[in-house]
């Protein structure tokens, strides 16, 4: 495919299938606890609702670090679906990162400031095991670029084992997911309050809403690459992931950021480097 | 159910610190300090407990000399000295986390210790302005 | 330079159920310090006692806390009774205990629910919760009232139960059992919950004595300080056995209130089976003069109600020294060193009250 | 080729000038005019490498080889000298060793006479005479400034201006010496140089702690520099004596050039400060921040990275040429782990300099093409962003009179401009669209199919490094833009020079940054081209697209910023309810007035200074025993 | 706990669909307070006895007033009343948007028909 | 409909009341009555929440605390107040501490009685309080539209 329209269409469709992968999450949650949950457009009406409040802010400048956020999360996602070099993908998305804990330093408030000196733990925490998926992907398709993967013919996974178990570890960082929802979580009761979140509210919160999706559809397209050009084994694989990183929510507490930080570096090491250091060998 | 009475046993001020040494080596557990108008005066309640039994330490008191806090011996005092302090406005000299009137803090200074403020609030008060 | 970073924590936080307010300096997020600060939920309500004929008062005594409403009810009668010398029908103390015991499930799991979720452990919450919901059923069904039960009196209750009630509350028992059985599975075994409770808040024996903590702080700390074995009410006749654990850290304090779950079934059970027949109310004549001081066992604690009366239909004095005011020491002590986010954890430990700790 | 000649003596005599000029405003005439020659001079030599092959320049002088000897006799007796008097006998001693070494190549050359050039150019010279004349000038500049406030605000420390910035011009002469050497002999001389003047620099503002630190750095590189005349012991007596010429030392291949390149090495670790000599790096920041920005960013260490480039050639696929890349992986990863802990700016940033070292060393040390292009862009990019932030460090201190990052709170309200230019330094070391990230990216392409397994084991290193390197800069930007109370505007005392010269530096940054495909087409893809006969195309066309839409991106941004800053109302913060009573003040626990105070995670219970750098200085030192064991064991055979 | 959420999936979840589907209530639940204004006698005990002060009782002009909004429906009025006329049902009283006072005029003493009626006082 | 009324998020304060009531709001959280059904969310933080659901009389340090959290709310919002304390005052009317009811400190748009309210009457309150946000932000638009 033309990589300006893949980019187009991510642009256009990462939102609906986000929002709905979200609202479907939110319910199966739900239904793990017991309760009927919300409609499964909620998200989206989460958002919209957003942008039709008034803004405030402590300062300014916070809407703009979030602005760039959002655009560097929609680039990274654009670049991925494009076919663009991995590695790129991944300094594009930490730079996005990086903007929002930028965000939340801006006002200088204890809680959204504890949130994003947390948030950079989460960055630390996940940082090389993504780059060492990045790496693994090479050796597999000895080629950076996501357009040489996704035709990849046979399974990737079965010689990345390792990288990816590691990477589904570190994808309950990335989504936001107990017992690594250490910045900020979905629901409120937790000591940070909001955490990195706290001093957004109407349109900025909806930008920030509206990057966690376009994120989730980066994070699950990344599941895709280990499946090579199997499309339907890739969209079993995303579904039985993203039930079991549900599953996991729903069967944890949130864990000291001592504990994330450490397993997940444990983790990276013994199955992420451990995988693609034993595949340099062969 | 009939319960068995209550003593309680009536000392000075000046004795209090020796006697609380007293209950705290023979390893007594500070339940409370309670405080309630006698008259014009006040009296101080220091109630322990052992064996699921309580006893009970009075002292007269009254808003202009101080007693000496106990919170050198149970630290835990400090909370119902502090409360005492606040709410009867008498003071307490040398409490180990000392408040110093902000532990609860009332529309109306000592509203315990204060006896015009029973009528301050009208019944027929108009309430949504 | 200090790298300090302070926080406000509280009065309106989402972990906090209730307004308290902490005073937190941090160092990356070990706390140095933390200093509370009270306040938020005083009313002054113990003033009212001048103003109310002391049998009204009772309806406001229940409204001191809406979780351990019925106990704070149970008490203040206890005391005026006392007072006045009351002999009062042993069935309406056999249901207070009934129902008070009911109080402390609904109080426990409420407290379970709260605690699972300063972890972010959002379905636990939801699941003690729900368990919950099948207390206040009971209480309802029972008294008419969810949370405010408003059945107790001076000299009595004012609701009885029939023999069908207590044969369908004995039939639902095993189904609660079995739910207590799992949820307490999970607190005690599950391994995240474990990271965030194992050593975490220690509060030493000696340190638990010393401090005068109170309910289950101090039996999770190794005392077996119950005021039910004192043998108030009908509890002089029902096998009442506290629960007890040594190891004083937040683990501790949470199984000691799950333990006590199943006790209060064992409890109601036994009182379904030992309950006399008779009445539930006698009439109350007279004012009281005296005074004293009535200790019972609420969920969080030994409770003290002492009442003053000097004969008129106003009392003098009505005094609570809550357990949660009692256990603000403790809570300090642990608090020291602790991790930001140990703070929720340690602090719900002690199951603060803060509606009655400042009435 | 006379403007070699030209660039290692222009700047002596300007040195000369400046350490007996006295009159303010006649040292900083000389001063300008000294670094625009030299930058300008500097520049020219680099467009001459990008249009011509490697020139190589034979002194028109006869026996200046005893001279350059008898330079070296100088150079250690002053040493001996001061050392005996601070009774350093550790540094006598190896002085004296070093020396005797020195002696005895002497007469071994003498004997055994080599007829090559003495200098020579090519497009990697070219690159650093620019690095060195264009920033090392700037730097030169900047100092004028920052000297006249520091002894303002320091008056009981010696005001040897005259001195200081003669030794500053020294050094730069010693640098382009260096650079241009072809001869080794020569190329120990400047080394040499460079070393005694650090030791100058380092024990300027003449404190204890400093005099200490400048020993410190004095012993260590002394101990890397001693490495040297034996590797040029190994060449005199194993073979001919043309190699020690350093071009016909690489071209003679891993077979006989490995010992004396490995033994090179150690020397260009030392002075890179490498774990186990990082420490003397860390000293050096008692010293005036110009002083830190001339040794970190744009020379001195810059002299080591250099050495080892030149020999990575000869290290491709070889176990010393491993380990060396293990010393500069391991000491990216410690170094970075370690600045977490750090609040003090200097620290941070003098940390961040070993750990990029460390990439750099880690590059050459695998010695493909692809590394070394990565490790050249890695020089350029660093010298550049390094010394910006050096110089706004130096600028912010002189203005709040703190190094601590923690007093930087809100300094984008206080200092806009300046704040802006260490965000832009800051963004340099490690977000995307900047060089230090493309350059990372290169490494890890090129680490990806290097030396299996080990380049893997590089790889892992730097992915931990990076999540590493993300945290204590973002943190650090974070706390430059987090308004507590908007504070007065307020950058007039700024002495002129300094500001312009940081906008200079910022410009070069993101010039740098735009430009970096035509540095690689001209410069770095031709050069390796003659070492390594054969080049793959290093960045593809697509990536070159793609950074520039980045970069697009980035400048495209602060357009929209005024939209949305107007739509907003201001609330206050959220503090649990409690209302502020005053900008970030707050009524707390016993009515006590508190004032809201944030600061960054350090961390030190994971990242703990001392154990990393017990951990890691044994595992250096373990490395280099490893190295030159090789090199004894290899030499025997 | 994978089992329990299983289980909680499996069966379905507990919520009670209010409002589509009726709210818990039982026979003995106290919802709101009422009036048996043809039986009062106007005797003000209800009002002496409530502690929260939401009863006011005129005999002059026969009315009978409850602040439904300070009302905390414990029932202390119920067994102070000397004719059993006032009683608690089990529906609560709906939101709204201002405080309610409900003021019940009693029958003319001498005639005693069933001419009641209700004044619903709103003021914020 | 407006996406508001689809996704009112509230934040909960107890402003010096019994407990009664506040579990009950909690209650409407949990699964028996589980108000995320309407896309009601707990946030905890006023600068996200629509809806300020306070419980108790206010007490005499918590009047500041309660304008904090009110003021901080982005509008449109509205306020919802639990239970017969924050409606009046309730049995605490009389209290030296106790202001009596929310409205004395900042506007309130929805009353709910009970004591303690139960869940449902909660929802219904909320529910009531949707359509008033709905105004709200109509009037909003409107005076921001006539001022531009
Ligand atoms: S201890 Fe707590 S729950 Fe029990 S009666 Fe007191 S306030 Fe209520
Ligand atoms: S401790 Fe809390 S829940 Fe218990 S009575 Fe007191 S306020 Fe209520
Ligand atoms: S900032 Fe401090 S250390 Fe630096 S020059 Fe000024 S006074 Fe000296
Ligand atoms: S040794 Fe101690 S003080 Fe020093 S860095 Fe390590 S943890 Fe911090
Ligand atoms: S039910 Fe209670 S509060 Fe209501 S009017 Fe009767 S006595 Fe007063
Ligand atoms: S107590 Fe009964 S009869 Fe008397 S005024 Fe009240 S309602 Fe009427
Ligand atoms: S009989 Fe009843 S109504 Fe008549 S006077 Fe006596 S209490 Fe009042
Ligand atoms: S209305 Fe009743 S239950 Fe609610 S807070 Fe007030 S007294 Fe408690």
């Amino acid at each position: 495919m033309n990589p300006f329209l893949a980019a187009a269409l991510f642009i256009i469709l990462a939102p609906v299938v986000g929002v709905l992968i979200t609202g479907l999450d939110r319910i199966l949650t739900a239904r793990m606890q017991g309760r009927v949950g919300p409609p499964v457009l909620q998200p989206w009406y989460d958002i919209r609702k957003l942008f039709q409040k008034k803004q405030v802010a402590v300062w300014g400048a916070q809407s703009f670090f979030i602005f760039c956020y959002l655009i560097f999360i929609i680039f990274t996602g654009a670049l991925f679906f494009a076919g663009g070099d991995i590695l790129l993908v991944i300094f594009a998305f930490t730079l996005g990162h990086v903007f929002l804990v930028l965000g939340a330093y801006v006002s200088y408030s204890p809680y959204a400031h504890i949130g994003a000196e947390r948030e950079l733990i989460q960055l630390m925490a996940v940082e090389p095991m993504i780059i060492i998926v990045a790496i693994g992907l090479y050796q597999v398709n000895d080629s950076f670029l996501v357009g040489d993967m996704i035709n990849h013919p046979g399974l990737p996974i079965l010689l990345l084992p390792g990288v990816f178990l590691g990477f589904i570890y570190i994808l309950t960082f990335k989504l936001r997911k107990s017992p690594f929802d250490l910045a900020t979580s979905h629901h409120a009761h937790q000591e940070l309050v909001k955490g990195s979140t706290t001093e957004f509210s109407g349109f900025t919160l909806g930008m920030i809403e509206l990057a966690h999706i376009y994120e989730l559809v980066v994070m699950l397209g990344f599941i895709w690459l280990f499946f090579g050009n199997n499309l339907f084994l890739s969209a079993v694989a995303i579904v039985v992931i993203m039930v079991l990183e549900i599953l996991v929510d729903n069967c944890t507490s949130r864990v000291r950021w001592q504990d994330a930080i450490t397993s997940a570096w444990f983790v990276t090491l013994v199955a992420g480097a451990g995988n693609i250091f034993a595949l340099s060998i062969m | 159910m009939k319960q068995p009475e209550q003593k309680i046993e009536t000392i000075t001020v000046s004795d209090l610190i020796h006697q609380v040494h007293v209950y705290h080596d023979d390893g007594y557990r500070l339940v409370q300090i309670s405080c309630a108008q006698e008259g014009d005066a006040f009296e101080l309640t220091y109630t322990f407990d052992r064996d699921l039994i309580l006893s009970h330490l009075r002292i007269p008191a009254d808003q202009k000399t101080s007693i000496p806090s106990i919170s050198r011996i149970y630290l835990a005092s400090f909370v119902y000295e502090n409360e005492i302090a606040d709410l009867f406005g008498i003071p307490f000299s040398g409490i180990a986390v000392d408040y110093k009137g902000t532990f609860i803090r009332t529309s109306v200074p000592h509203p315990f210790g204060t006896p015009q403020i029973t009528t301050l609030k009208k019944k027929q008060e108009d309430q949504h302005e | 330079m200090s790298k300090q970073i302070i926080v406000p924590f509280g009065p309106q936080h989402p972990v906090l159920p209730e307004p308290i307010h902490l005073d937190l300096v941090l160092e990356d997020e070990r706390v140095v310090e933390a200093i509370p600060s009270i306040g938020y939920v005083h009313r002054g309500l113990e003033k009212l006692v001048e103003k109310r004929d002391y049998k009204d008062y009772v309806f406001i005594s229940e409204r001191i806390c809406g979780i351990c409403s019925f106990i704070h009810g149970a008490t203040y009668c206890q005391a005026v009774e006392q007072v006045m010398g009351l002999e009062i029908p042993r069935r309406a103390e056999f249901l207070r205990a009934i129902w008070s015991e009911y109080s402390r499930m609904h109080s426990h799991l409420l407290w379970l629910g709260c605690f699972a979720d300063a972890m972010g452990y959002e379905n636990l919450f939801m699941n003690c919760w729900k368990v919950r919901e099948k207390i206040l059923d009971v209480l309802e069904r029972t008294t008419g009232g969810r949370v405010i039960q408003g059945v107790n009196r001076v000299g009595g209750v004012s609701r009885d139960m029939d023999a069908a009630e207590f044969r369908r509350i004995e039939t639902e028992i095993p189904g609660l059992r079995a739910d207590y059985t799992e949820l307490t599975r999970i607190f005690d075994e599950d391994l995240t919950v474990q990271t965030r409770t194992k050593g975490v808040g220690m509060l030493s024996k000696d340190m638990a004595w010393e401090l005068g903590a109170v309910g289950p702080v101090i039996r999770g700390s190794g005392h077996a300080v119950d005021a039910r074995m004192t043998g108030y009410g009908a509890y002089d006749e029902l096998d009442f056995k506290p629960v007890v654990r040594t190891e004083g850290d937040c683990h501790a304090r949470c199984l000691v209130r799950a333990g006590e779950l199943f006790t209060s079934l064992d409890l109601i059970e036994n009182a379904i089976d030992r309950i006399p027949k008779g009445d539930i109310l006698i009439p109350v004549k007279g004012n009281p003069s005296g005074e004293y001081y009535a200790q019972t066992e609420q969920p969080r604690g030994e409770v003290i109600h002492y009442v003053k009366a000097n004969g008129k239909k106003n009392l003098v004095r009505h005094r609570v020294r809550t357990p949660t005011l009692a256990n603000v020491p403790p809570l300090v002590h642990m608090l020291a060193g602790c991790e930001l986010a140990d703070v929720p954890v340690i602090v719900l430990t002690i199951d603060p009250c803060i509606g009655c700790m400042e009435r | 080729m006379e403007l070699l000649i030209f660039l290692i003596l222009f700047p002596l005599l300007i040195a000369g000038l400046l350490a007996v000029i006295q009159a303010e405003h006649v040292r900083r005439a000389v001063v300008i005019s000294g670094a625009v020659l030299v930058g300008i001079a500097s520049l020219v030599a680099l467009a001459f490498s990008v249009t011509s092959q490697a020139v190589f320049y034979s002194v028109p002088v006869n026996n200046i080889g005893i001279l350059v000897f008898i330079g070296d006799i100088l150079i250690s007796g002053y040493i001996i000298f001061v050392s005996l008097k601070a009774r350093q006998y550790v540094v006598t001693g190896i002085t004296v060793i070093q020396l005797i070494l020195l002696c005895a190549v002497e007469y071994l050359a003498l004997t055994n006479h080599a007829h090559i050039p003495e200098l020579f150019s090519d497009q990697l010279s070219g690159i650093m005479s620019a690095i060195i004349g264009v920033i090392g000038g700037l730097i030169c500049v900047y100092a004028l400034g920052y000297m006249r406030e520091y002894h303002a605000e320091h008056p009981d420390r010696p005001d040897t201006r005259p001195r200081f910035f003669g030794i500053m011009f020294l050094f730069l002469s010693a640098m382009f010496g260096i650079i241009f050497s072809n001869n080794l002999l020569w190329l120990f001389f400047f080394w040499e140089i460079t070393t005694l003047c650090s030791y100058l620099l380092i024990r300027y503002p003449n404190t204890d702690e400093a005099i200490k630190n400048a020993f410190r750095a004095l012993l260590f590189n002394l101990i890397g520099g001693a490495c040297i005349p034996i590797a040029f012991l190994v060449i005199l007596l194993t073979g001919e004596s043309e190699l020690i010429g350093l071009h016909e030392l690489v071209s003679a291949g891993p077979g006989l050039a490995l010992i004396p390149a490995g033994l090179i090495a150690v020397a260009g670790l030392a002075k890179s400060a490498q774990f186990p000599f990082s420490s003397w790096l860390v000293g050096a920041m008692v010293a005036p921040t110009p002083v830190s920005a001339l040794l970190h960013s744009s020379t001195m260490v810059k002299a080591g990275v250099y050495i080892i480039a030149r020999f990575a050639p000869v290290f491709e696929g070889e176990l010393i040429g491993i380990l060396i890349a293990l010393i500069g992986g391991i000491t990216f990863l410690a170094a970075s782990a370690i600045a977490i802990s750090q609040s003090n700016a200097k620290k941070v940033l003098a940390y961040s300099t070993i750990a990029n070292l460390g990439l750099i060393v880690a590059c050459c040390g695998v010695g493909t093409a692809e590394g070394l292009w990565a490790a050249i862009l890695l020089i350029i990019f660093h010298a550049i962003a390094k010394s910006l932030l050096f110089l706004s460090v130096g600028t912010v201190e002189h203005q709040i009179h703190s190094r601590n990052i923690e007093d930087m709170s809100g300094l984008v309200t206080k200092m806009p401009r300046i704040t802006m230019m260490i965000l832009i330094g800051i963004a340099g070391m490690f977000l995307a669209p900047f060089g230090m990230l493309i350059s990372k990216w290169a490494s890890l392409h090129a680490f990806v199919e290097s030396v299996p397994p080990f380049g893997i084991l590089l790889v892992i290193i730097i992915a931990y490094g990076s999540g590493i390197t993300a945290f204590f800069w973002a943190k650090w930007m974070g706390k430059l833009i987090a308004v507590g109370e908007p504070q007065q505007k307020d950058e007039s005392h700024i002495p002129g020079s300094e500001k312009s010269i940081l906008y200079i530096l910022s410009a070069l940054t993101i010039v740098v940054c735009f430009g970096f495909p035509v540095i690689s087409w001209y410069l770095i893809e031709p050069w390796l081209l003659t070492m390594y006969q054969s080049v793959t195309e290093l960045i593809s066309l697509s990536n070159i697209e793609i950074m520039f839409m980045m970069l697009f991106l980035v400048l495209i941004m602060p357009f929209s910023l005024a939209r949305f800053t107007r739509s907003a109302t201001r609330v206050p913060r959220y503090l649990c309810g409690i209302p502020e009573s005053e900008t970030m003040v707050f009524t707390g626990s016993c009515g006590i007035k508190r004032e809201i105070e944030l600061s960054n995670y350090y961390l030190d219970t994971i990242f703990c200074e001392k154990r990393i750098s017990r951990i890691s200085v044994g595992i250096g030192i373990f490395l280099i025993v490893l190295i030159l064991n090789i090199i004894i064991v290899g030499g025997g055979l | 706990m994978a089992l329990t959420v299983l289980k909680n999936l499996v069966k379905g979840p507990a919520t009670i669909r209010y409002p589509y589907q009726p709210a818990k209530v039982t026979p003995v639940t106290r919802g709101h307070l009422v009036v048996n204004i043809n039986n009062c006698i106007f005797c003000g005990l209800c009002r002496a006895h409530c502690p929260a002060d939401a009863i006011e009782v005129s005999k002059p002009d026969r009315t009978w007033k409850l602040h439904q909004f300070q009302c905390v429906i414990c029932g202390c009025c119920v067994s102070y009343c000397p004719k059993d006329c006032l009683s608690i049902e089990q529906t609560y009283l709906p939101p709204s948007p201002a405080a309610t006072i409900v003021t019940v005029t009693g029958p003319d003493e001498p005639e005693k028909n069933e001419g009641q009626e209700e004044g619903i006082n709103k003021k914020l | 409909m407006s996406y508001l009324q689809k996704s009112p998020w509230i934040i909960h304060y107890d402003a010096s009341s019994c407990n009664g009531c506040d579990i009950e709001v909690l209650a409407c959280l949990t699964p028996l009555y589980d108000v995320e059904r309407f896309g009601i969310l707990n946030t905890g933080n006023p600068k996200h929440a629509d809806i300020f659901v306070i419980t108790g009389g206010v007490n005499e340090i918590n009047r500041e605390v309660v304008k904090n959290i009110y003021e901080q709310m982005p509008h449109p919002k509205v306020v919802v107040a639990v239970g017969i304390c924050a409606c009046s005052g309730g049995v605490f009317k009389e209290c030296y501490n106790i202001s009596g009811g929310v409205a004395t400190v900042i506007p309130v748009d929805v009353y709910v009685p009970g004591c303690a309210a139960r869940p449902e009457s909660i929802i219904d309150g909320i529910v009531q309080a949707l359509k008033i946000l709905e105004q709200k932000r109509i009037a909003l638009k409107t005076t921001v539209e006539g001022t531009a």
